[in-house]
């Protein structure tokens, strides 16, 4: 039993034509107990910037809260929204921490939504290896965003099917240039 | 004084274990490779024959490389996670079962059949090892089969389930897993034996066994009497496996003229639209909850 | 069956062990960290050093990265291969960069090699193998091409052609048999692809494409996938759903462009008078 | 140098017998109505290393039969042998091939004989039934089967099988009207080379299967079930 | 002592306005006010003399020792704050026995003056701490041979042939200057700086006194020791009579 | 014993399997040492040089963890040159040993390392000092370290004789460490060696196929079938048997 698999959860982020999708199953768990049907994993940075943190939830939720705060005084420092590539080094960095020692929470999602760092699809949590086999299978490249959606839904469902400790609906924001849509999906409540 | 018996006796699945030790080199010529008993082995003979590894402890060497709850890196996963039960009432046995077998987190297959139809009259369920069930209880309705060969009449579901039972706890200790109801109708009427690998053989009205058997005896225990009627006693069933988050339910009914099987329910299905199909009637919490608000005071008759 | 459990083996007593390593489970252990099962290379000829690198990142047994870089940036002309703990090498790596960026501002003149080689050295000794960063740095400086590999563990050596990571041995070879003292560019150049393409095929934690970078005395060169051996195939078909596919309960649009009317009304010129 | 990456604790090690190990490698069935297809790469290997590119992965067994294994090569093979010399002797003693539901009671009886000394290997049997569907059998390392339409096994188990479940079982899709299933499905597992067995049953349309790249028909009647197999080359890495 | 009641005075670590820091000068008068102590480095060796002054009857003879062995081969006299003294006596061993631990071999004594100077300089440095009240003679015999040196409270320290500190300095030095030091043998020097002690005692101030002496030289196999019971009575003998020809 | 405890070493870490040497004469040391750096099986480095400069006139020859061998002499190298200038002479071998060992005594749970330094200074002359595993200082006229020495302290007991000149003393530490690589799975390669005297540190190098063998006699593979039986049997009065190779 690792500790990425004590509440469980998956996230998944896609790249289309002009927009990004990510998505995230709702499940919190105490191993193979289910105990939320409704628990967020990908949290809103800026308008464009969503970020997906799988695993522990009492670290999801800490972390959740640092990077909100180490993103209020880059803003008010910077006088400017966070770049996604800004961001993701943020995290990147705040993750690794050597002072401390490693924290025991190292694997959480790279990046979202910048389109230089993967050019398909990126993917973490207790379904990872899971959601690789139906990205790889499924993702192709310059999804419209209608497209990209059901790419990224099918992924997730399949995949959180598959996994004991990920599932119960899912969550889907696709990210475009001038509008953020998010989807719960009617996923398998099992 | 067991150990002496043990030693001389030629018969009994003791010696039949030893003497397949002693054969692990040429095992392709033991009688049982030939003609249609295959693994069976040759009845008149007794239990078949097992390798045994040739290592001081066997059930020590089986545990290190099978037991992924232990260790989730061995090598070979057997596969686990089970909700199974079974009830008796007034119109027979009810039997039902989920479909999810996992292997570590990794959800193996979402459509077992977790119910072994030894004959038209028996069932067992299927908890633990998948495989030392199917085959025990396979091996089980061989011999009912005979039994009602020699006998002229139905094995007992008392009878077939103290066959099993016994078969079982001559392999005690050597790392067998097996949890299971034997369900039939015999001349006493319906009824349901709890047998497991540790040898233990219980006769009840309600059981449930397997990983999500807490969650269902929850749900059945408020909900059973002996007077259900068919109806109540399906929905019962269904409900109790709902309540354990598998993909599927699978239901039985046992009657005095053999079993008959009922359905088998996507819970996706039961949860947003209940059994029926109906959309919105579901059993699902949040579908429950968005049903009672939506029409807090709908009917007035 | 007495025979069975009454019998034990000599020595210690070892059945404990997997209960044991089952309760340390319980919460300890951390999640796997990306790691670059690797092959990275490095090699002096007549005019400077080649180093060259696969680009396949694992987690576990998956494939995490079929692109990723592996050779880093230290200065101009000195660079760095990393196998390991991919975190590791990328932080070590970024840390001396900087900090030999300090130092030459500091000193006013371009660190060496060595500086850059006894930096990474002394913090991964400090660390005793906990940061897991197995390095080939090669740069050209004052004192003409400089090679080294360095451990996890903060050992050093000085060669003319090294090889680091899990595909290290299917590397050497190539080397052993093929390096010569004084090599032209295009010669190493190949030695070095011929040196990658051996791990990238012989060794299942290596794979995808070669990288590769080219230091002289005045110019770096970094060739970016100069060998694309496993390009992938087209996918036989698409698979495209049509609209519709999946069933959603709920949908919430959040437009960032915010479109208002905007009503003139008749206001009267400024006075400016 | 493998271990010169790995950074794990010091612990105690206890020397003994263990017979296994992990060669790696990806089987995958699936069935139609009228065919089945039983797919596995070719590589064999262990820890990082290859230990060759071509070691077959996928029997045929009869002329409607084919298993595929997958794990400890060695238990492997050893384990296919064996289900040959079943076959062959039941031939002699029936003069008929063996049935394809009676060879998964076999596979399973004989799996289930080393319950307490298992063998290391996953298998899944594909083929033709005696009514003329296609057929997917798979099998736990001690026995335990179930008949399906599709299944994978091994290292990619679990990123193949939610992607046929999602394209075989259609899966979380909401139907659309005139949907088909489709006849071939392209496969993408990783491996050195690949090798697909087709089983079509008595008298079935060919599918286009003839002008496939690298097909080779197995048998040699075109009257009964017939096994063709194709051969592809992967990725090398 | 025209600065006092300027102000200047009250801290070590402020300077009057011509660049003086009184707190060290004055600590220099603590040690004129001292008994006087001699070092002589000679041909083979370092002798060391102390007029160790006594103010009471009732103390018991040979104590209070003003002489102190630092290592086996060095030896350390001081004139001024006897409890200063004995403090840097603790802290120069300090010093040698890290160097023995370091460097597997006996200090230099020039090391372990340095050592001291560095360490006596930083009590010139705060106004939280008082400047050492002594000037220290450390004599030795190391690899290069005799050696002697003086430490004053400022930290500077610098290297003899003959040095004296202390009330009776002025004339102990003159005494000094007349011997040829590096043509004596130790055992000579025993006897010289006996009878020079015996010279600058000031009768008229302080009655009674000790005549404290320690050798280091071929004689005692290198190592610091005091002068052997019978030779001390000898030079004390022998300084009385030249004193009583001197007068 | 001095021979490496293969289990201290930490998981992974580079290893130096070593045969090191130092042996002192009238003016001077030679030290030597085999160049073979392993990780597991693999050879991580076959030339290394395990002769490394600590001062002018003194080197130290490494056994054990290259990563932690390495520290302690960069370090050591890094204190003597502090201490030269604050002392303003050379330091002595003696100092340079005892500044090795306390390092290797004070860190002796974390540090796997075998160290013999030697060298040349003006107070003593030629020294060498034997730092084993765990710390501790020991003057020797002789040193062998490393997993190789185990197989050559009868040899090193038999041959060494006071008073040995420059050439004679080479030949000694040569032949020593041939017959150690030989022996010793973990130490090969190359062998290197250093003349320190007064005067200068003079560096040699025997490549791997130059290294002597003269303890391997004569080539007797398939001797028995080469020569005639006949000439055999006029010697002897029994025909040996002939042997097929």
């Amino acid at each position: 039993m690792s500790i990425m698999e004590y509440n469980g959860g998956s996230v998944v982020a896609m790249v289309g034509k002009d927009c990004v999708a990510i998505a995230s199953d709702l499940r919190l768990g105490n191993q193979a107990l289910g105990i939320s049907s409704n628990f967020q994993k990908i949290f809103p940075v800026t308008d464009r910037i969503f970020l997906g943190l799988p695993g522990l939830a009492t670290d999801v939720t800490t972390l959740r809260e640092t990077f909100r705060f180490r993103v209020n005084m880059y803003t008010i420092k910077e006088e400017r929204e966070i770049e996604p590539e800004t961001f993701a080094h943020l995290v990147s960095s705040t993750l690794y921490e050597p002072t401390g020692g490693f924290r025991p929470f190292i694997a959480a999602t790279d990046l979202i939504g910048c389109l230089n760092f993967a050019k398909d699809f990126v993917v973490a949590g207790t379904a990872s290896t899971k959601l690789y086999g139906t990205a790889e299978g499924l993702w192709e490249p310059d999804l419209d965003p209608e497209q990209l959606f059901e790419t990224i839904s099918q992924t997730m469902l399949n995949a959180v099917d598959r996994d004991a400790y990920s599932g119960w609906g899912v969550v889907v924001h696709v990210i475009e240039k001038d509008k953020v849509t998010t989807r719960t999906l009617k996923g398998r409540m099992d | 004084m067991n150990s002496l018996t043990n030693r001389f006796s030629t018969t009994g699945p003791l010696s039949e274990l030893k003497r397949a030790q002693a054969l692990v080199e040429n095992e392709e010529f033991s009688d049982s490779a030939w003609g249609s008993e295959a693994g069976f082995g040759s009845l008149a003979k007794g239990v078949p024959n097992f390798t045994v590894p040739s290592v001081p402890d066997p059930s020590a060497f089986l545990r290190l490389h099978t037991d992924d709850h232990a260790d989730p890196n061995c090598r070979i996963k057997i596969q686990h996670g089970t909700t199974t039960l079974a009830f008796r009432f007034q119109g027979g046995v009810i039997v039902a079962v989920d479909s999810r077998a996992t292997a570590g987190s990794y959800v193996a297959s979402g459509t077992v059949k977790k119910v072994i139809e030894i004959n038209p009259y028996l069932l067992g369920t299927m908890a633990g090892g998948a495989a030392d069930c199917q085959y025990w209880e396979t091996y089980l309705g061989i011999h009912c089969r005979l039994h009602e060969l020699r006998n002229h009449e139905r094995i007992s579901v008392s009878a077939a389930s103290k066959y099993l039972s016994n078969l079982v706890y001559s392999y005690k200790g050597m790392g067998l897993s097996m949890g299971t109801m034997i369900c039939g109708w015999d001349k006493t009427g319906p009824a349901v034996f709890y047998v497991d690998s540790d040898g233990t053989r219980l006769k009840g009205d309600l059981f449930s066994v397997g990983s999500g058997s807490t969650f269902a005896y929850g749900v059945l225990d408020q909900g059973y009497r002996w007077d259900l009627t068919d109806e109540e006693a399906q929905e019962l069933g269904r409900r109790s496996i709902y309540c354990c988050r598998t993909p599927r339910c699978l239901l039985w009914l046992t009657l005095e003229d053999g079993w008959k099987f009922i359905g088998n329910y996507d819970i996706s299905k039961l949860h947003y639209d209940g059994p029926g199909e109906t959309p919105g009637a579901g059993y699902g919490y949040d579908v429950r909850i968005e049903r009672s608000t939506a029409a807090p005071v709908a009917v007035q008759a | 069956m007495a025979t069975v459990s009454v019998y034990s083996s000599p020595g210690f007593d070892f059945s404990n062990l997997t209960r044991n390593h089952f309760l340390a489970e319980k919460g300890l252990p951390l999640p796997k960290a990306t790691s670059t099962g690797t092959t990275i290379v490095g090699c002096v000829f007549e005019d400077g050093i080649i180093l060259g690198a696969d680009t396949r990142a694992t987690e576990g047994p998956i494939v995490a990265d079929k692109n990723c870089e592996k050779i880093h940036y230290i200065t101009e002309s000195i660079r760095c291969c990393g196998a390991g703990t991919a975190a590791d090498t990328e932080f070590v790596t970024n840390l001396i960069s900087s900090n030999m960026e300090m130092h030459a501002l500091t000193h006013g003149r371009k660190p060496r090699v060595v500086t850059a080689m006894t930096m990474l050295k002394q913090y991964l000794f400090q660390y005793q193998g906990h940061v897991g960063a197995a390095l080939v740095l090669g740069g050209v400086d004052s004192t003409g091409p400089n090679l080294f590999t360095i451990a996890p563990h903060g050992s050093t050596d000085k060669l003319p052609y090294v090889t680091m990571g899990s595909g290290s041995l299917a590397a050497m070879a190539v080397f052993e048999s093929n390096w010569r003292a004084n090599m032209s560019r295009a010669d190493a150049l190949q030695l070095v692809k011929d040196a990658i393409s051996a791990g990238i095929f012989n060794d299942l934690g290596s794979g995808s494409n070669v990288d590769a970078c080219i230091i002289t005395a005045n110019n770096t060169e970094m060739l970016r996938n100069v060998e694309m051996p496993n390009e992938r195939v087209q996918k036989e078909r698409t698979y495209l759903f049509p609209k519709g596919t999946t069933a959603w309960k709920k949908e919430d649009i959040r437009k960032l462009v915010l479109t208002e009317e905007v009503t003139p009304l008749a206001v009267e010129a400024m006075d400016t008078t | 140098m493998p271990d010169m990456v790995a950074l794990s604790r010091q612990q105690p090690q206890e020397r003994q017998f263990n017979p296994y190990s992990e060669n790696g490698g990806t089987i995958l069935a699936i069935s139609g109505a009228d065919f089945s297809v039983i797919a596995g790469d070719t590589r064999q290997s262990e820890g990082y290393s290859i230990q060759t590119r071509y070691a077959p992965k996928v029997f045929r067994l009869t002329d409607k039969a084919v298993l595929a294994v997958n794990g400890f090569a060695a238990d492997g093979n050893m384990f296919v042998k064996q289900v040959r010399q079943r076959l062959e002797w039941y031939r002699h003693a029936h003069a008929k091939d063996m049935p394809l539901r009676a060879i998964a009671r076999l596979i399973q009886t004989m799996l289930y004989a080393r319950r307490f000394f298992p063998y290391y290997v996953y298998n899944i049997l594909g083929g033709i039934e005696d009514d003329g569907s296609g057929a997917v059998y798979s099998f736990d390392p001690v026995g335990s089967y179930e008949r399906e339409s599709c299944r994978a096994a091994g290292a990619a188990q679990s990123l193949v099988q939610p992607f046929l479940d999602n394209q075989i079982y259609f899966k979380n899709q909401v139907p659309q009207p005139g949907m088909t299933h489709p006849k071939h499905l392209p496969l993408g597992t990783v491996g050195d080379g690949l090798e697909m067995f087709v089983v079509l049953a008595k008298g079935s349309p060919l599918y286009g299967l003839e002008n496939f790249d690298g097909v080779q028909e197995m048998t040699s009647t075109h009257e009964g079930e017939r096994i063709f197999v194709v051969r592809r080359n992967l990725k090398r890495d | 002592m025209t600065s006092i009641g300027t102000g200047y005075d009250l801290s070590a670590s402020t300077y009057s306005p011509d660049g003086r820091i009184f707190q060290v000068e004055y600590a220099n008068k603590a040690v004129e006010n001292s008994g006087t102590a001699i070092g002589l480095r000679v041909k083979d060796g370092v002798v060391l003399a102390v007029e160790k002054l006594v103010h009471s009857k009732l103390l018991i003879p040979d104590a209070n020792r003003r002489i102190q062995t630092l290592d086996r081969h060095i030896g350390l006299a001081t004139a001024g704050l006897l409890a200063d003294g004995r403090q840097l006596a603790n802290r120069a061993r300090d010093e040698s026995s890290n160097f023995r631990d370091s460097f597997r071999s006996p200090a230099p004594v020039k090391y372990v003056a340095d050592r001291l100077g560095s360490f006596v300089q930083v009590y010139t440095l705060y106004s939280s701490v008082r400047p050492f009240g002594i000037s220290t003679i450390i004599g030795g015999v190391d690899q290069d041979g005799p050696a002697l040196f003086v430490i004053e409270p400022s930290g500077v320290f610098f290297g003899y042939h003959g040095a004296a500190v202390g009330k009776g300095r002025q004339l102990a030095k003159t005494e000094l200057e007349k011997l040829k030091l590096s043509e004596l043998s130790t055992r000579q020097a025993v006897l010289e700086a006996a009878r020079i002690i015996y010279l600058v005692h000031d009768d008229s101030k302080e009655k009674e006194f000790e005549l404290e002496m320690s050798w280091i030289g071929d004689e005692t196999n290198g190592l610091h020791v005091p002068v052997p019971k019978d030779l001390l009575a000898e030079a004390e003998q022998k300084a009385k009579a030249a004193l009583e020809d001197f007068e | 014993m001095d021979h490496i405890d293969m289990n201290r070493l930490k998981q992974g870490e580079i290893n130096l399997g070593t045969s090191i040497m130092a042996v002192q004469f009238e003016g001077g040391v030679v030290i030597g040492a085999d160049s073979r750096t392993t990780s597991g099986s693999y050879i991580a480095n076959r030339v290394t040089d395990k002769l490394t400069f600590l001062h002018d006139r003194i080197y130290c020859c490494r056994s054990g963890s290259a990563a932690d061998t390495q520290a302690i002499a960069d370090f050591g190298h890094y204190y003597l040159q502090m201490q030269t200038q604050t002392m303003g002479t050379p330091p002595t071998v003696l100092t340079a040993a005892a500044t090795m060992e306390k390092m290797c005594y004070q860190n002796k749970d974390q540090l796997s390392a075998g160290i013999i330094v030697a060298g040349w200074d003006k107070k003593n002359g030629a020294g060498v000092y034997n730092i084993p595993l765990g710390g501790g200082l020991f003057r020797q006229p002789w040193a062998i370290g490393g997993s190789g020495s185990t197989y050559v302290y009868g040899y090193c007991d038999a041959t060494y004789q006071e008073g040995w000149g420059k050439d004679e003393t080479v030949k000694f530490v040569k032949n020593t460490l041939a017959l150690a690589m030989s022996r010793d799975g973990s130490s090969g390669g190359c062998i290197r060696m250093c003349v320190i005297t007064e005067d200068n540190v003079e560096r040699m190098f025997i490549p791997g196929d130059e290294l002597p063998t003269f303890w391997e006699g004569r080539e007797v593979l398939g001797e028995a079938t080469k020569k005639p039986l006949a000439a055999i049997a006029a010697v002897s009065d029994v025909a040996p048997m002939a042997v097929e190779v």
